[in-house]
């Protein structure tokens, strides 16, 4: 009983303490740092395994803490829950790694790795938001812990950057939260239930209409709708672990995940498909898809490029999510796993090139390959995997998206959709992989640091990226085994549509 | 055991006169007078909280003679506030005018407003509120000018004729309502007073003079200026506090005792002038070039946020409903106060460390000043409203009441607004966290850095986590006539 | 009980002229002045408000109001005038 | 245990590929193979086995198919692997080609022994994507045509990828055997034929066919036209509803597709001045009978069940002798000395041309008693055309010239697979003459004739002329996006164009340059067709 209560603390605890503590270390004591870091990731790891678990069989995890009259902060691990938050916390350990090795002797480490952990502590806490209420607390808080690390260069484009992540997304967390109260007041709390609440309450249409569209703007900014997604171009000035985190699981997440919450367990899809809100919903996905697609290819600057790739990924997500039925909803949500592998692969990639060889730019790739194969071994399956390319863990997301589209009948806008963005997808990627294997140097690299070095890069750099790719690829491969993310879609399909 | 209610108010006048006698000594005696004063608005609390709203009639005087002292929920949670935050700002004072040599006078006067302070929570008597509005509105007013400059001189002086004037009108007030009925204590008042020309008359002349006090467009023109010139341990408890009790005592007029004259069309002028207020005052908050100016001007904002909520607790019937939104409305305000003070006291450190505090030149703060800089952040969080400070959950259930009485024209106001406030917030972040030399070189964390950020913590975490507290302490009412 | 009153109106009228010179005079003695001529008015009526009619006595509370209302209109002056001498003096230096 | 085998065959050579760049001897590739190998001689027919968790669940078996392809592609890997130059295996080197090798080999093993759409499809994509590799080339055009290899293939994946979510969600299940053309979408169809039609180069999806063969290096080409172009074929036949009834659209459509491919491949490949092009264009116009032959067996169901083994066998026959031919081609001109390799290249034409007692005779003979005297004219039609290109290979062999010393060991080998692709696919039971089988010959000899006349006599056929067919490799730098760098055909054609055909020239460069031209042009006549 105990234990029901205090896990999702517990896991939300486990980078919240760590984050809070790192804050008062002083600059130098490195290796106390790295190990409160490393310790916090282990031990949320193995409280996520402790809740995979129990969630698996059914048991029930909750805490609740009335923060005002009927407001409640509800912390609940439902299986929609446990994907994103394993998804997390994975990568939290992964990405902390990383940024050991990429943040060696520079400044400001304490204040970057406790806004880090807070980061990784708010978008766990959005997983395991058990009401609307929660969940607009920790999107909030998302925004807040996420702008320190986009800024953390300090230089004025990243204050730029920053600023612009902070417009669009306070304007969103605000429409967020209007939607959120105005639902909150008509219904008396909008707690998240497998399968929606609104279809039994009995409410005007045209309110939910409206609330839905607050709701998903509000969501749509951090999920990177066009056109809210100006901001996430500009945020990649970031540092690569930050960008990596990003992109893979945090912010671009947290909005797709949000869009998947309010469709299925609050309005419940086919309600909201009822309501003629999907429709719109599966428009924006696409344009989304497309429009990202077309911007990354005309980007020099590879993160960038990858950027606007995660623009278009994501809205695969909703996408899934806009399509009536549980195949579609299978797709989108083991999107949500694959793509965050996927990508933070690639970002780790991109930051390896910045940092052993000064390479910001595609054009500045030629022979890569033969210079960096591990970093560039990652950032190939990376790539394949987005293409969607058998058995990188994205065909198995776009096989589901595809056959939810046939089973439902939306065959005839969602293919095209699909494979216009695989053929993009692929003509954004394939020159990149192009340049790092076939070509052979043609100029001196920007600026090499690791000249001399007989190793590619230090471990904590490189093996990373390797680490994800290999999970990318084992996620694809072993999708049908049990306790990949496919199972865990699938599981919590199958409960959406129960009833 | 009702003797309990005389400390909060006796100890830090007997401190005051210590001070004043023992002038050498005077910043531990200030110091241990809040302190002590803090211990006894505790037990205070922990009486109100077990057994329900507490009298005291001063000599064994009956009300309507004698003084009488009432506590109840609302204002055990202000004087909670303004304990603790005087707490806090006496510890960071102890720093900050530790080499001044105006440090006796700062402690006494200090005393003396924190003795108004809570006599005016305190009171519950119509009359004694006039004299404590008063003695906070002096005190204040030489708080004001202690730092000695020419513009702060000038402020402080606009200050106190005004606020002078403000009593006048309250004064006039008071004497409207002894014509007409007899008593000028609140308890008996709170029957007894029905809705007719005088209670009218009386309503609005006492609201007006409080109106500015309050600082509610357009009749804030003075606090921006007051505010902003003077030390930053007062600006503090002036934007914090002193700004709060003729707050505090507009509710009490409104929702206690004039409660059945209160019409809609009256509460939804104040709304629009908060609502005005709301968006002037972060909008010169954005344009401001100093630190201290922009906080006053958001002072100015947030008082406008909390005349929002009058309009709505006209409309709203008696009940939960109702009482949940003026639970929010007393949490945003403490929420307020705790930020607020917050945000002064570090700009004094870094006023203190930079010799000045012009927004454009604070690069380098986060790095010189990182506990300050962090203050300044959480505070601005609460400014915003963004979670987890009291203020979210305030603003939650504003934006909720606005969605339940459908007056939907607050919506826009309330969302601009937030909007300004994180732009004028993150505007200041945005500077304090880029690389400059605008700060002196790193010491270690100072004794008055410490205050501020818990006064922030307290803003944005305890607010946020415990504020149910709030609505808990908030329905126990002394009088009659009010939500009880 | 018509005299009472007309005392009570006087003191509403002095209450208004005082408060108007406050508004709108610039120089800080003449407000100062008129905060005055605004506290004789409140006090003016007070003082009307003791007034219960020739058989009763007439009412204390008022009374010991008023002499509380000087006090602080006092004090409050005082300080007014001390702080305009500091800020002259700041002026001539 | 054969069981296990079967799944070795696709996952040694993938394991290999990923320790691709330390492999220092060709023997490893070699070796890739030999699982397969061993499936194809004494592989128990029938055996499977089942991968729940992998991917979506794969299911492998080996059928008679499956096995027949897998033996005569095994045969094809392995002495491709013998071409791969020496210095692509040096230490250090980065292994693209051994890579690209082993990874093809594994997608195109894996597809042959799949049992459901998604195996096939996992293997069909390996096998393209990994192809790219093969074709490209240090050269500009290599890599052009290796770029638009790549773009067509991943369009293919595309509208296969497509097609089977379709095809799922109508039956129900991956399996192969469980697929049904019950309320088969008609978008399914079309996609499949798409899909796979651009692996063997149905005439308008062919595009990327003569660059990719005229440039890649000799073992690529001898991949791409032997086991990949088949792996096409072979997915229409696992994939096609074939033996139920289904709207006659399709097949009429396939017909004329294929019927188009011949006559393609014929006309094109007679004007080219490169062995290797001619050899390309008879790729083109040998899938187009076959493609035909399959366009047929839709529409015919009730004789699927004779044509589709016949159909097999003369894809195993093609599947053998292509390669061969490229490979025998390399070493014809490499070799120092070597007229003596001229009559092993005739025999293998020979066989191509279906001559009678060779391989090719033999399943030619199989298919007209299968096709029950059906359809004559297009194995007339397909006689004419493998018998001018054969007659024009070898005109250009004889007169080409030789240069460089090669390597022992790949000739050796190569002259031991010979006999096997002369007589492959081992179709004794056709092995007789008939007189019938010889008048695609003779005709093609008499038009050889008057061709010969004409040339003498007009001068109509001299160099310009040879330019045009040539056309078919400089438009692949157009369909890339850029320019062309001006080459030596080029200026002849331009030359050509000023003179005689500007107006044809133009026109076909606009209808080659849009492949949407050519389909219009095909629903057009195919209207026209179905209307009578």
């Amino acid at each position: 009983m105990a234990m029901s209560v205090w896990l999702p603390v517990g896991i939300l605890l486990s980078s919240l303490i760590p984050g809070v503590l790192i804050f008062f270390q002083p600059e130098e004591r490195h290796r106390l740092r790295t190990w409160l870091n490393l310790l916090g990731a282990v031990i949320k790891l193995l409280l996520v395994g402790m809740l995979i678990w129990g969630v698996f069989h059914e048991q029930v995890f909750e805490t609740r803490w009335t923060m005002a009259p009927g407001l409640e902060f509800v912390l609940h691990a439902d299986a929609l829950s446990v994907l994103f938050v394993s998804l997390s916390t994975l990568l939290w350990l992964v990405t902390t790694i990383y940024a050991v090795g990429y943040l060696e002797q520079t400044p400001h480490r304490s204040r970057f790795f406790g806004f880090f952990s807070l980061c990784v502590t708010a978008t766990v806490g959005l997983a395991l938001a058990g009401n609307l209420f929660t969940f607009v607390v920790f999107y909030e808080l998302l925004t807040l812990a996420t702008y320190p690390l986009i800024a953390h260069k300090g230089s004025p484009e990243a204050l730029r950057g920053a600023r612009i992540y902070l417009r669009y997304t306070l304007f969103g967390g605000l429409l967020l939260m209007i939607g959120a109260v105005w639902l909150h007041t008509l219904t008396g709390g909008v707690e998240f239930v497998e399968g929606g609440i609104l279809q039994y309450a009995n409410l005007d249409q045209s309110t939910l209409r409206w609330i839905f569209l607050l709701l998903i703007v509000g969501l749509g900014v951090k999920a990177a709708l066009v056109p809210l997604h100006g901001w996430l171009p500009q945020a990649m000035v970031a540092p690569a672990p930050v960008s990596a985190l990003l992109h893979a699981v945090a912010v671009v997440k947290a909005g797709a995940f949000g869009i998947v919450r309010v469709i299925y367990d609050v309005y419940g899809v086919e309600f909201a498909a009822e309501l003629g809100v999907l429709t719109l919903l599966g428009a924006v996905a696409a344009i989304t898809i497309i429009y990202g697609s077309l911007k990354a290819l005309s980007q020099d600057h590879l993160k960038k490029r990858l950027a606007y790739s995660t623009v278009s990924q994501v809205s695969y997500i909703v996408l899934g999510t806009a399509i009536v039925g549980p195949l579609a909803t299978i797709g989108g949500l083991v999107h949500l796993v694959h793509q965050g592998v996927m990508k933070i692969t690639l970002f780790f990639a991109a930051g390896n090139y910045a940092e052993a060889l000064g390479i910001h730019r595609v054009s500045e790739m030629d022979g890569v390959g033969r210079r960096m194969p591990g970093t560039t071994l990652a950032f190939t399956i990376g790539a394949l995997g987005m293409i969607g390319i058998p058995p990188v863990a994205g065909f198995i997301s776009k096989w589901y998206l595809g056959l939810g589209a046939v089973e439902a009948g939306a065959a005839a806008w969602v293919l095209p959709v699909l494979i216009a963005s695989s053929l993009l997808n692929a003509a954004y990627f394939l020159p990149i992989l192009y340049r790092a294997w076939f070509k052979s140097q043609s100029t001196p690299w920007p600026a090499d640091k690791t000249a001399g070095c007989t190793r590619e890069l230090p471990d904590a750099l490189l093996w990373p990226p390797l680490t994800t790719a290999a999970m990318a690829l084992l996620i694809g491969l072993l999708a049908a085994a049990p306790y990949s993310p496919l199972e865990w879609a699938e599981l919590i399909a199958g409960r959406e549509y129960r009833q | 055991m009702n003797n309990l209610l005389i400390w909060p108010v006796a100890v830090p006048l007997l401190s005051a006169l210590l001070a004043l006698l023992w002038p050498r000594r005077s910043t531990w005696i200030g110091v241990l007078g809040t302190a002590l004063s803090l211990l006894a608005v505790v037990l205070v609390s922990r009486q109100v909280i077990e057994s329900g709203a507490i009298e005291l009639a001063l000599g064994g005087w009956s009300p309507g003679l004698g003084i009488a002292l009432r506590a109840d929920g609302l204002s055990v949670l202000m004087l909670l506030m303004s304990t603790l935050v005087s707490m806090a700002v006496a510890v960071y004072a102890s720093v900050y005018f530790s080499r001044s040599e105006r440090r006796s006078e700062f402690w006494v006067l200090w005393l003396l407003l924190i003795t108004a302070l809570h006599a005016l929570f305190l009171s519950g008597d119509l009359f004694n509120l006039y004299v404590t509005l008063e003695l906070l509105g002096l005190s204040a007013v030489v708080l004001a000018c202690l730092g000695g400059s020419r513009e702060s001189l000038q402020a402080a002086l606009n200050y106190l004729v005004l606020g002078l004037l403000g009593s006048m009108a309250f004064l006039i007030g008071v004497a409207l309502i002894y014509a007409g009925y007899g008593t000028l204590d609140m308890a008996a008042l709170a029957v007894a007073i029905e809705s007719g020309p005088t209670a009218w008359l009386a309503l609005s002349l006492m609201t007006g003079g409080l109106l500015i006090k309050s600082a509610l467009f357009p009749l804030h023109f003075w606090l921006p200026p007051a505010h902003s010139n003077a030390p930053a341990p007062v600006s503090a408890v002036l934007s914090a506090l002193v700004v709060k009790a003729a707050l505090y005592l507009i509710l009490r007029l409104w929702l206690a005792l004039f409660d059945e004259v209160v019409t809609q069309t009256a509460a939804l002028i104040l709304g629009l002038l908060g609502g005005i207020a709301v968006l002037w005052g972060s909008w010169a908050a954005l344009q401001a070039e100093r630190l201290k100016l922009m906080a006053a001007y958001s002072t100015v904002a947030q008082v406008g946020y909390l005349f929002l909520f009058l309009p709505l607790l006209a409309a709203l019937p008696e009940g939960t409903t109702r009482d949940v939104a003026l639970g929010a409305l007393v949490l945003l305000a403490l929420t307020h106060g705790f930020a607020k003070s917050a945000f002064f006291l570090a700009a004094g450190v870094i006023m203190q460390r930079a010799g000045h505090d012009r927004i454009a030149e604070l690069g380098g703060t986060a790095r010189a000043l990182p506990v300050t800089a962090f203050t300044l952040a959480l505070a601005g969080v609460a400014l915003i409203g963004l979670p987890p400070s009291g203020s979210f959950l305030a603003k939650w259930q504003l934006l909720s009441s606005v969605f339940i009485t459908g007056q939907w024209i607050w919506l826009p106001v309330i969302a601009i607004g937030t909007l300004l406030a994180g732009a004028y917030t993150f505007r200041l972040l945005g500077y304090a966290f880029a690389p400059g030399e605008g700060v002196g070189p790193s010491l270690s964390v100072g004794r008055e850095e410490i205050p501020a950020v818990l006064l922030a913590l307290v803003a944005t975490l305890v607010l946020g986590f415990w504020a149910s507290a709030v609505w808990e302490l908030v329905p126990i009412s002394a009088y009659a006539g009010g939500e009880g | 009980m018509t005299q009472a009153l007309i005392y009570a109106l006087t003191g509403a009228v002095l209450f208004m002229l005082g408060v108007r010179a406050t508004l709108l005079r610039d120089a800080l003695l003449p407000r100062l002045l008129a905060l005055n001529v605004c506290g004789a008015g409140v006090f003016l009526i007070f003082v009307s408000l003791a007034y219960r009619g020739d058989s009763l006595p007439v009412d204390p509370v008022p009374h010991a109001l008023v002499l509380t209302g000087l006090v602080v209109a006092i004090s409050a002056t005082a300080l007014a005038l001390a702080l305009n001498r500091r800020l002259r003096e700041m002026a001539d230096e | 245990m054969n069981a296990l085998i079967l799944m070795l065959a696709p996952l040694i050579p993938l394991l290999l590929a990923c320790f691709a760049y330390r492999l220092q001897s060709r023997w490893w590739l070699f070796a890739a193979a030999l699982p397969a190998l061993y499936l194809g001689l004494m592989g128990e027919q029938g055996s499977t086995i089942t991968l729940p968790w992998l991917m979506l669940g794969m299911h492998l078996s080996l059928d008679a198919t499956a096995q027949q392809f897998l033996l005569f592609g095994a045969m094809i890997w392995m002495l491709a692997s013998l071409y791969i130059p020496g210095r692509d295996l040096m230490p250090g080197a980065m292994g693209h080609r051994k890579q690209s090798f082993l990874l093809a080999m594994a997608g195109n093993l894996l597809l042959i022994i799949a049992a459901d759409m998604l195996t096939f499809y996992v293997g069909f994509a390996l096998m393209g994507l990994s192809a790219y590799g093969l074709i490209w080339g240090p050269s500009q055009r290599a890599r052009k045509a290796a770029r638009v290899y790549l773009v067509f293939t991943l369009i293919g994946e595309l509208a296969l990828f497509s097609a089977l979510l379709l095809l799922l969600v109508n039956s129900q299940s991956l399996l192969f055997a469980e697929l049904h053309s019950e309320s088969l979408p008609q978008a399914a169809v079309a996609l499949l034929l798409l899909g796979f039609g651009i692996k063997v180069a149905l005439p308008g999806l062919h595009l990327w066919l003569p660059g990719a063969y005229t440039l890649a290096p000799i073992f690529g080409v001898a991949l791409l036209s032997g086991p990949m172009m088949k792996a096409g074929l072979l997915g229409w036949l696992r994939f096609l509803p074939l033996g139920e009834p289904l709207d006659p659209l399709w097949g009429n459509l396939l017909l004329l597709l294929g019927v188009a491919g011949v006559v393609l491949g014929m006309s094109v490949g007679m004007f080219q001045r490169d062995p290797r092009s001619v050899l390309a264009y008879s790729s083109i116009s040998k899938m187009g009978l076959f493609s035909a032959l399959i366009g047929f067996t839709l529409n015919h169901p009730g004789m699927a069940a004779e044509l589709l083994p016949v159909i097999v066998l003369l894809a195993l026959h093609h599947l053998m002798v292509k390669p061969m031919l490229f490979m025998g081609l390399d070493l014809w001109r490499k070799e120092a000395a070597a007229y003596w390799l001229l009559p092993a290249l005739t025999l293998l034409s020979l066989s191509l041309m279906a001559f009678p007692l060779t391989g090719g005779g033999a399943v030619k003979n199989l298919m007209s008693d299968a096709l029950n005297d059906n359809l004559a004219w297009l194995l007339f039609l397909g006689g004419i055309a493998a018998a001018l290109l054969m007659s024009r290979f070898l005109w250009l062999l004889w007169n080409s010239k030789q240069s460089a010393e090669y390597h022992r060991l790949t000739l050796s080998a190569w002259l031991m697979v010979l006999p096997l692709a002369v007589w492959a696919p081992f179709a004794w039971d056709g092995m007789s003459v008939k007189a019938s089988a010889l008048l695609p010959l003779l005709s093609a000899a008499v038009l050889l004739l008057i061709g010969q006349f004409l040339r003498r006599r007009f001068d109509l056929l001299q160099q310009p002329m040879l330019s045009v067919g040539n056309s078919m490799s400089w438009r692949i730098p157009l369909l890339a996006g850029e320019s062309v760098k001006a080459e030596s055909d080029w200026q002849l054609v331009k030359r050509f164009r000023q003179r005689y055909l500007q107006g044809f020239a133009r026109w076909q460069l606009m209808g080659l340059r849009d492949t949407a031209v050519w389909w219009l042009m095909l629903m057009l006549l195919l209207a026209l067709a179905l209307r009578n």
